[in-house]
This record gives structure tokens, C-alpha cells and sequence, in this order.
């Protein structure tokens, strides 16, 4: 790891040059209440004081809804022909945090963790993040209980952390980071120590350990805390729709006349329609078995399978959520109950 | 239909007519075996009652590329089911409004009563119908929201 | 007069109910609580910032069970079951309602007669930022108006946290889940995401209680309540005031219109 | 494979069969010889078909990997897919997406006694193995076929089972539910299950396929068991809703395993370690 420190006032004239030199590039945007990453044209758009954005960075890579291919229907023949791979932007997510770029991890695993998803290994490729660790939390955040943290560099390409005087320290992770910095060298300076990193970042307690959470988890299926936690749980899909690594979706066909694509958009294991067969048969009938799954899932079926834990602890469902399921909360508790009961 | 609305000044007007069986529809017919002329630019679709027409269908046909939309069925007391009239009146009166709300252009919708007698009638309605699209044009404006790839949401 | 804990004991003691559903301290606010035994008495609360409209859970029967059930009732929720019970989906004795404002202050309703005069005797204050937004948006242009509505809800995710969020949408198959044939695309796009908030709006005109729930479950925000409150005015504009039911499963030979020809 | 998981190979309806109400039987062609010619499967998989402009859905191969030269499939028609599939005419187009998932272990079955018992619409997939078995079938010991439908008329691949039925090779036995049966049904009337439990065929060296609704294999593993079957030796398929059939969308995870990458086949030794969300 390369690392180099800039004036934080010519932080926005770096930004002006990305801005330039790349097709598009996402930062968090202010619209009322809520941050969103949008596309931006100047670095003044960009918000730098939320914690997080309301959605996570998942959509740069797998967008809500997307095309699989296109068909052409001509009498009885049908002709089908893809997307092509430049219409895909090359992208630079500015002002990720540590969590959000953590979390492509889970999701280059689940892309490809047997057959390989071109489609979406396209768009990552053509994705540069360039987080910023974390000078503040709020109570929802909970990455140091996930083995994140507010300065963590896993997933990213360049991690910003604003120090406490007028610089600003760059670690430089990959390829890809390094030629961002390469667009003005002269802004850069190289240096050894992490210059007093870690002063600079929030303080996130612990508060449990996902080897706590995943131990107990193992005979945790036929538990009643699943009824009991879930009880207030009305089944939208908000917490896996904000949630950076849920990837669950659905596929569909969009026709319009003869022509038409089949399209991806996101899905949820939390909707009653999820799982259940056209005979009106369900094997997840109930609220409870799919908030069941859908920890099981992110705690004990992901890092059994594809040996990622499939949580950052961005804290956003808990934010999203409706009736207040706060995650944090429910695996505390999970991570303390007796599962004999 | 691309070509139609390639070429502004020769725009013409696609409109879809929803009506009932046994008024409009026969009122139409009447229209036609009296050889009464009209704008050729609608299509019919029959419904056995005003009540069947769902408001969706409206929505349905905006987004599938009609620039603008009759419905019309039997005249208030007249409905061969006695009432779907009645039901159908309130709630083209609701579906209105919610449709003002949001923006969508509601002087593109027609609705009338015509009768099985009243072929002129309904002769008149689509004549004024197509008259008044072709001055407010093409709906594209409410086709573009269909197009979540050309519309480039926040990221495709 | 009494206070919410009392109530809450003499209600498993005497009236025997197996569960009580109320408010617990939450994360960051109020949340829904499933108090099934005294020991959970304690955690019971009620105040101001108890929002979310737990009429929602009535008509979840595998939560219910098939005893007693009482619930804590702020207004929203006497109004959502009021209207539960004239369609039908709440059946008198099948529960007990605690009703207030505050946890000092609660009383027992157990039938449709005393919730009603209830609800009657506390009329309730319109939030006046609904009704500003709502002439705002009335004050537009019908372009700006289609822009404004069009730039909101291209930003739904369709997590249907409105629909789940509503004590009214207690569909077992909702439409949006219908695919033959497929009136709404399942998919987050602007225009579909239209058309699933008219079918909302359609759904609940003559029905929505106003209590604002869908709003304050939208993750992002969007101000879909504003639909369902204008029709609202507009029905008991148009219809009358106090018209009760559904309103477009009835109709009345002299309904004015002033735009058919 | 392709380059693009989620783009499907073109085919051509080459015949349709009506098997019995609502059911249908499409002989797929590739419209590519290049593609015919690098595709294979094993019996057992199963594959995504689309009716393009409906969606996709997923049944199992029912041909035989022993004849090449076409696939086919048997569906009922019940939701949107299936539906507009059955719209298609000979000569239509349609895509198929696979072959996808894990297959039956037909080799370690050599020289064992084969049962399989199929319920209405389950009689595909495992009809795929039928004649992959009846194609080699001297490497195999006794077959016995217990085959069940809602009515006489429900039952699938008539001529088929005509053909099995004349066999002195193979034991067929036939049942139809209690009322499906017409005055001339000379096979069997009841429930699969007892019909099975009737049957008792042997559990000595032999191996139990069984496929069909839940609640018929629910019953069915009782009396496989009360007959001596042990659990590694009784086979299914499971049929858990699917979307991308690839390991992705997340619809048929069940505990860490995904039934379109681990299954559809499991025996029912592997299904006791599963958590019971089929």
C-alpha cells in the first residue's frame, strides 16, 4: 500500500480532475432528508458530512433493474443480442465509506462464486472507489462488530481519511487507485507512517464478534427467537433493499409490441411471494422463517459457502426500517440467548 | 408509430376508445352503417359495461403508445346492468382527479355517454377527440417515463 | 381514568388476553411491542412519539393466535380499526382496546359503539405541513406537477414498505403480486412505479384513515401519502362529507360531474 | 457455456405432444448446430425455458441423454410462463438456459434393482432416467415403475407407459386416485403411497427414485422406509422456485446449499441434514 498525503484544500481540485477524466462519477448528494449517490458535474456537489447514504453503493454494480438481453420477435423466429460492454460507464464512487466499500466483497463473491455473472463483472471492473473513513458514527453503525472499522481499506481503491490538522492521508490499494492519484501527481506526497491515522476516526464500539454471532447460529434453525424477534416485522423489503450485499433478484420479461428485454431487478427474501410455488405451495410461509433466512443467510450460509460474512455493518436497514428491526440489536441478542429453549 | 412521431408536423393522433357493448359500441356501429365519416385514428376496444373498464387499462394504453384516449358508455339510468354506469362515473371522477394530482395530462381522455341512437354523436366525439391531440401532440412525455434505461435513472 | 400499566395487568387478569400489543422504547424511536406475559408489563409505553399504526398487526391472523387481544390504541389506530371493522376484517370481541395519547392517561373500549364516540370526541388537528405540501403541489403547473411526482417516485425502490406499513392493505394477494396478467411491472422503474401508487391511491380512496403510515415507513421519504390525502378531500368534496365505506363499491344516481360529454 | 449466464440458446419447437389436460410435451431443436453439437447433459438436470416476453421457467430435461438429436420437455400449464409457452405453435422459437444442477449417480446404480415412483407432473424428470436406464438395460437389475394421477386422463406419457406396461423387463403398476378412474381403468385405484405400500417391492440392492407434489413424497418415505429402504438409497428431486438457476438470485437456497447448484437431486440422507424450507 502507497501512501501520500494532500492538502484537504485541493481535495475538491483533485475531484475537479476526476470529475474531467472519467465518464461518470458518483458522490452523495443531498435531496431533503436523504443522500443519495448521484451522478455529480461539480465537486460542490458532493456531501461530505452523512454518516452514510440512505441506499448503499450496491446499485453502481447492480443496478435496481437492469437488461440481460435484448429479443426481437419476427413471425415464429426470435433474434436476441446483447448489451454491449461500452454502454457500461466507466465509473469513480467518490466518498464511499469503509462499509460501503467493503461490502462489493460479498457481492464479487456471490457474481462469481461458481458460474462467473459477466454482466456484473463488467460493470465492476469499470468501478473505482474512493472512500473516506469515518470521523463520525451514528447509533446504527456497527462495522467494528463485523471485523470492519471506520478506517478499514478492505474493498476499496484509495481511502481518504481527513486528519485532525490541514492534510488529508490517501492510502493508495490497487492499480486502479494509483492512477487517480496519477492525474495530478503534483497534489501528492509520498509518505511512510500513517500520520496519526487513527485519531482522525470515530470511535465504534464492539459490540459483539461475528464468530460470537456465527457459533451460535449453528443450532440456531428451530430456535424461538426467531418468533419472537420477527413478531413486529410487517415484511417489506426495505432492509434488503438499502442492504449494500443483498442480492437477491428476480427476472423478467419487459415487452413492449414484438419487441422486448429480459430484465434483473432486485428481490427480497422478506416478500411472503419470494419462495413460494405456482401450485400456491410456500416452504417459507411465515414472517418469522423469512427473517430466519434472511440472517442465516447473511451470518451462516454465506461464510459456510462462499467465505464471506454478508454484512458491513452500514447499519442501513436498521435506519430504513419501519417497526425499528435494528439488526445490531437482534444479533446481540442472538449472540447472547440460549437456542434450547 | 416511430415514424409518426419522427415527423411532427404530419403527428397523427393514436387514440384507443374504451367502450361498452351495448351503447357506444352500437352507436359506432351506427355511425359506420350510416355512413357517417370520422377521423380513422382510433381503435375500439368493447367491454360489456362501462363498470368493466378498469382504470389501469387507461394507464396501460398511455404507456403502450396512445396519444390520447376515449372512454364512453350508455347514458346515466340507460346502463344495461342498471347501475355499472353509476359505478363506473364515480370512479372515472376519482381516477380523474388522482391523475390531475400527478401530472398526467387528463385533457387527453374523453369521457362521454353515447347511445346506440347517437351515431353523429359519437361521429363528433372522436372527430374532436383526434382534433385536440393533434394539438397537444404526441404523448411522449409519459412513454419516456416508461424507459428506465433511456431515462438513466441515477445509474444505468 | 387510569394509567397504562394497570390497565395492562387487569386486562391479563381479568379479561384474560394472551397478548397485548403495544409500544417499547426502540433504537432511535417508539417501536411495536408483543407484550405476552406480565413480566413485559414495565416495558410498555405510551406518549407523542409512539407513531407507527399497529392496527397493522389485526389483521395478521398467525400472529394473533385465537385468544383475547388487546392492543395499545393511539387515534390513528381506533380510526384504521373502525374502518377494519366496516369491511369486515375485525370482528367485535375479538379485541380489547387501550386507548390514549399518553401512558397516564388510558382508557378501555371494547366495542365499535365506544370507539366510535371516541374517535369523535377527539377530532383531530390537520398537520398542517400535509395540507401546505398538498396546495403546493395543487398550485403547480400540471407540467411541474408531472416533473415533481416523476423525479419522486423514479427514486422508489418498490420495497413496499407503504403497502406492508398500511393497516388497509391486508390483501392476501395484492395486485402488484398478480402477474396474469401483469398490471404493474414488478420492476423499480418511474412509470411503473406510477402506476403501483395510482393502484395504491385507487385502492384506498374512501378508505384511507389518513394516518400517514405509509409515508413514515418509506425509507426514502416519498410523500405518497399526499395521493391518497387528496382523494380523500376530493371524495368528501365530491360525495359528501362522512360518506363511510368503500366508496367506489357504491355510487349514488346523482353524482356530479362536470367533465363527460 | 455462454459468455453472458443469463442469455439462452435459441430453439425450435419441433413437435408438440398433448399428454393429458393442460400438459404438453415440446420437442426442442437447436436452431444452432454449432450449439447442438457442444451440448450435453445428465439425467436429473434441468433447465430454464423461456417463452420470450413471459419470463423463464424451470423444468426438468425429460428426454433422454442418450438421443441426441433433441430435448424435450413436459409442463402443465398454471402460471404466466407456462401459459404463454402453451401459445406456441410448431415452429415457434423459444430459449432454453442450461443444463444446470446435479444429476442422478445412474453409473453407481449398475447391477442394482431400480424402483421409481412418480406422482401426476413428476413423472418427467424421472422418465429422462427411464429411458437413459431402458437405453442400457442389462447393466441394471429389476425396474419396477409405480406411477400415480389425479384421473385417468391426468396420467402422462400414455403411449409410453403403453410401451413400459408391454415389457416383460420392467414391473409398471399404475394407480389413480380414488373417483379419477373410468369403468375400463384396468390399473390400480388410491394413493400413490399405499399403492406403493401394496406394490412392496424389494429393498434388497436396490434404489428408490421418487418424485412428485410434497405432500406425496411426505407419505412416501414412511412406507420406503417400512419396506427396508435405506435413507442413502432413496432418491429425489426437490422443486423449490428458481429464477437464475445459477447460484445467484438466491430463490432455492436452502440452509448453504442452493438447489440449483447442489441439486435438484438429493437423497433423502442429505435432505435429514437440511433444513426442512422445501
Amino acid at each position: 500500500m502507497k501512501r501520500y498525503i494532500i492538502e484537504k484544500s485541493k481535495v475538491n481540485e483533485w475531484l475537479k480532475q476526476i470529475i474531467k477524466s472519467t465518464e461518470r462519477v458518483l458522490a452523495p448528494v443531498k435531496d431533503g432528508e436523504k443522500v443519495y449517490f448521484r451522478p455529480i458535474t461539480s465537486p460542490q456537489e458532493t456531501d461530505y458530512d452523512s454518516v452514510t447514504t440512505t441506499e448503499s453503493a450496491k446499485e453502481t454494480v447492480f443496478p435496481r433493474t437492469e437488461t440481460l438481453f435484448r429479443f426481437k420477435t419476427e413471425g415464429k423466429d426470435t433474434t436476441l443480442s446483447e448489451v454491449s460492454a461500452e454502454s457500461y460507464p466507466q465509473t469513480v464512487l467518490w466518498r464511499a465509506r469503509p462499509c460501503d466499500a467493503v461490502g462489493f466483497l460479498p457481492l464479487d463473491a456471490i457474481f462469481n462464486w461458481d458460474y462467473k455473472d459477466n454482466i456484473y463483472n463488467l460493470r465492476r471492473a469499470k468501478l473505482t472507489i474512493v472512500s473516506f473513513s469515518c470521523n463520525t458514527s451514528d447509533s446504527c453503525c456497527f462495522c467494528t462488530s463485523v471485523g470492519g472499522g471506520p478506517g478499514n481499506t478492505e474493498g476499496t481503491d484509495i481511502l481518504v481519511t481527513l486528519l485532525n490538522d490541514e492534510r488529508a492521508l490517501a492510502e493508495v490499494v490497487t492499480e486502479k487507485g494509483e492512477k487517480l492519484i496519477s492525474l495530478c501527481p503534483t497534489l501528492f506526497k509520498a509518505v511512510e507512517s500513517d500520520e496519526g491515522k487513527s485519531s482522525a476516526l470515530a470511535k465504534i464500539p464492539s459490540r459483539f464478534t461475528s464468530e460470537q454471532v456465527q457459533e451460535h447460529l449453528k443450532n440456531a434453525f428451530d430456535s424461538s427467537i426467531w418468533k419472537q424477534q420477527s413478531a413486529r416485522c410487517i415484511g417489506c423489503g426495505a432492509c434488503a433493499f438499502v442492504c449494500p450485499t443483498c442480492a437477491c433478484f428476480d427476472i423478467q420479461d419487459d415487452k413492449c409490441g414484438r419487441d422486448g428485454k429480459r430484465i434483473r431487478c432486485w428481490d427480497s427474501c422478506g416478500f411472503s411471494l419470494f419462495t413460494k410455488h405456482t401450485s400456491g405451495y410456500n416452504p417459507r410461509p411465515e414472517q418469522s422463517m423469512r427473517w430466519r433466512q434472511r440472517l442465516l443467510h447473511k451470518f451462516s450460509y454465506m461464510p459456510d459457502r462462499i467465505k464471506v460474512l454478508g454484512c458491513t455493518g452500514c447499519g442501513r436497514c436498521s435506519r430504513a426500517c419501519p417497526v425499528d428491526m435494528n439488526i445490531a440489536e437482534h444479533l446481540y441478542s442472538i449472540a447472547n440467548y440460549n437456542h434450547e429453549k | 408509430m416511430k415514424d409518426m412521431e419522427n415527423k411532427d408536423n404530419n403527428f397523427e393522433p393514436r387514440i384507443v376508445a374504451f367502450v361498452c357493448n351495448w351503447c357506444t359500441y352500437a352507436g359506432a356501429d351506427l355511425a359506420g352503417t350510416s355512413r357517417i365519416k370520422y377521423a380513422p385514428n382510433v381503435r375500439i376496444v368493447r367491454f360489456p359495461c362501462t363498470g368493466r373498464i378498469d382504470f389501469m387499462l387507461l394507464l396501460k394504453a398511455f404507456g403502450s403508445g396512445a396519444d390520447g384516449i376515449i372512454v364512453s358508455g350508455c347514458h346515466p339510468n340507460d346502463c344495461h346492468y342498471t347501475s355499472g354506469n353509476f359505478h363506473a362515473r364515480r370512479r372515472w371522477i376519482v381516477f380523474r382527479n388522482l391523475l390531475d394530482f400527478l401530472g398526467i395530462d387528463v385533457n387527453r381522455i374523453t369521457f362521454s355517454w353515447v347511445s346506440a341512437a347517437e351515431g353523429a354523436k359519437w361521429a363528433d366525439i372522436v372527430n374532436e377527440t383526434v382534433d385536440k391531440i393533434r394539438k397537444l401532440g404526441p404523448y411522449t412525455e409519459y412513454r419516456r417515463a416508461k424507459d428506465y434505461t433511456e431515462e438513466a435513472k441515477q445509474y444505468e | 381514568m387510569s394509567n397504562l400499566e394497570e390497565t395492562a395487568r387487569s386486562l391479563f387478569k381479568e379479561e384474560k388476553v394472551n397478548l397485548i400489543i403495544g409500544f417499547e422504547e426502540g433504537s432511535r424511536h417508539p417501536r411495536p411491542f408483543f407484550c405476552t406475559s406480565t413480566d413485559d408489563i414495565p416495558k410498555l409505553i405510551l406518549d407523542k412519539r409512539c407513531h407507527n399504526n399497529t392496527a397493522v398487526y389485526l389483521t395478521k391472523k398467525d400472529l394473533l393466535g385465537t385468544g383475547l387481544v388487546g392492543i395499545v390504541a393511539t387515534l390513528r389506530v381506533l380510526k384504521s380499526a373502525l374502518q377494519l371493522s366496516l369491511e369486515n376484517q375485525i370482528n367485535e370481541g375479538q379485541f380489547i382496546f387501550i386507548a390514549g395519547e399518553d401512558a397516564s392517561d388510558v382508557q378501555v373500549l371494547k366495542d365499535k359503539a365506544s370507539i366510535q364516540s371516541y374517535v369523535d370526541a377527539h377530532p383531530e388537528i390537520p398537520d398542517s405541513k400535509v395540507e401546505e405540501r398538498l396546495h403546493h403541489i395543487e398550485s403547480m403547473s400540471r407540467e411541474d406537477r408531472w416533473a415533481f411526482w416523476k423525479n419522486e417516485l423514479s427514486k422508489c425502490i418498490r420495497c413496499y414498505a407503504c403497502r406492508a406499513a398500511c393497516p388497509l392493505c391486508y390483501c392476501e394477494r395484492c395486485v402488484a403480486e398478480v402477474n396474469c396478467p401483469q398490471w404493474i411491472d414488478p420492476w423499480a422503474a418511474p412509470l411503473s412505479n406510477m402506476e403501483w401508487q395510482v393502484n395504491r391511491a385507487m385502492h384506498m380512496a374512501g378508505r384511507c384513515t389518513g394516518c400517514g403510515a405509509c409515508y413514515e415507513a418509506c425509507p426514502l421519504d416519498l410523500p405518497i401519502n399526499l395521493l391518497t390525502k387528496e382523494l380523500s378531500s376530493e371524495i368528501s368534496e365530491d360525495f359528501g362529507k362522512g360518506i363511510s365505506g368503500n366508496v367506489l363499491s357504491s355510487f349514488n344516481p346523482a353524482d356530479k360531474e362536470n367533465f363527460f360529454k | 457455456m455462454k459468455n453472458n449466464i443469463y442469455l439462452p440458446y435459441v430453439m425450435t419447437i419441433d413437435r408438440i405432444i398433448e399428454e393429458a389436460p393442460g400438459v404438453r410435451t415440446f420437442r426442442l431443436k437447436f436452431k444452432d448446430k454449432e450449439e447442438e453439437n457442444a451440448f450435453s447433459f445428465r439425467a436429473g438436470q434441468f433447465a430454464e425455458y423461456s417463452a420470450f416476453g413471459e419470463g423463464e421457467c424451470t423444468f426438468c430435461i425429460a428426454s433422454s441423454p442418450t438421443r441426441k438429436e433433441y430435448i424435450e420437455c413436459t409442463f402443465r400449464k398454471a402460471g404466466r410462463v407456462t401459459s404463454g409457452l402453451e401459445r406456441l405453435e410448431e415452429g415457434a422459437t423459444m430459449g432454453f438456459r442450461g443444463p444446470f444442477g446435479n444429476f442422478f449417480p445412474i453409473e453407481e446404480w449398475k447391477g442394482k434393482n431400480l424402483l421409481f415412483v412418480a406422482g401426476g407432473i413428476a413423472l418427467p424428470p424421472m422418465r429422462c432416467v427411464i429411458w437413459n436406464i431402458l437405453d442400457r438395460r442389462d447393466e441394471f437389475g429389476d425396474i419396477t415403475i409405480v406411477y400415480g394421477a389425479k384421473s385417468e386422463n391426468d396420467l402422462v406419457y400414455k403411449q409410453e407407459l403403453k410401451e413400459w406396461g408391454e415389457r416383460s423387463d420392467v414391473r409398471l403398476v399404475t394407480t389413480v386416485d380414488p373417483g379419477g378412474e373410468t369403468p375400463l381403468w384396468k390399473g390400480e385405484v388410491g394413493f400413490v403411497p399405499s399403492i406403493l405400500e401394496k406394490t412392496a417391492p424389494s429393498s434388497a440392492n436396490s434404489i428408490a427414485v421418487v418424485c412428485g407434489p410434497p405432500v406425496m413424497i411426505k407419505f412416501s418415505f414412511p412406507v420406503l422406509e417400512k419396506l427396508g429402504f435405506a435413507d442413502d438409497c432413496i432418491y429425489t428431486t426437490l422443486e423449490n422456485r428458481m429464477k437464475c438457476g445459477v447460484g445467484k438470485c438466491g430463490r432455492c437456497n436452502i440452509g448453504k446449499y442452493y438447489v440449483c447448484k447442489d441439486g435438484p437431486v438429493f437423497t433423502k440422507k442429505q435432505l435429514n441434514d437440511l433444513p426442512s424450507e422445501y
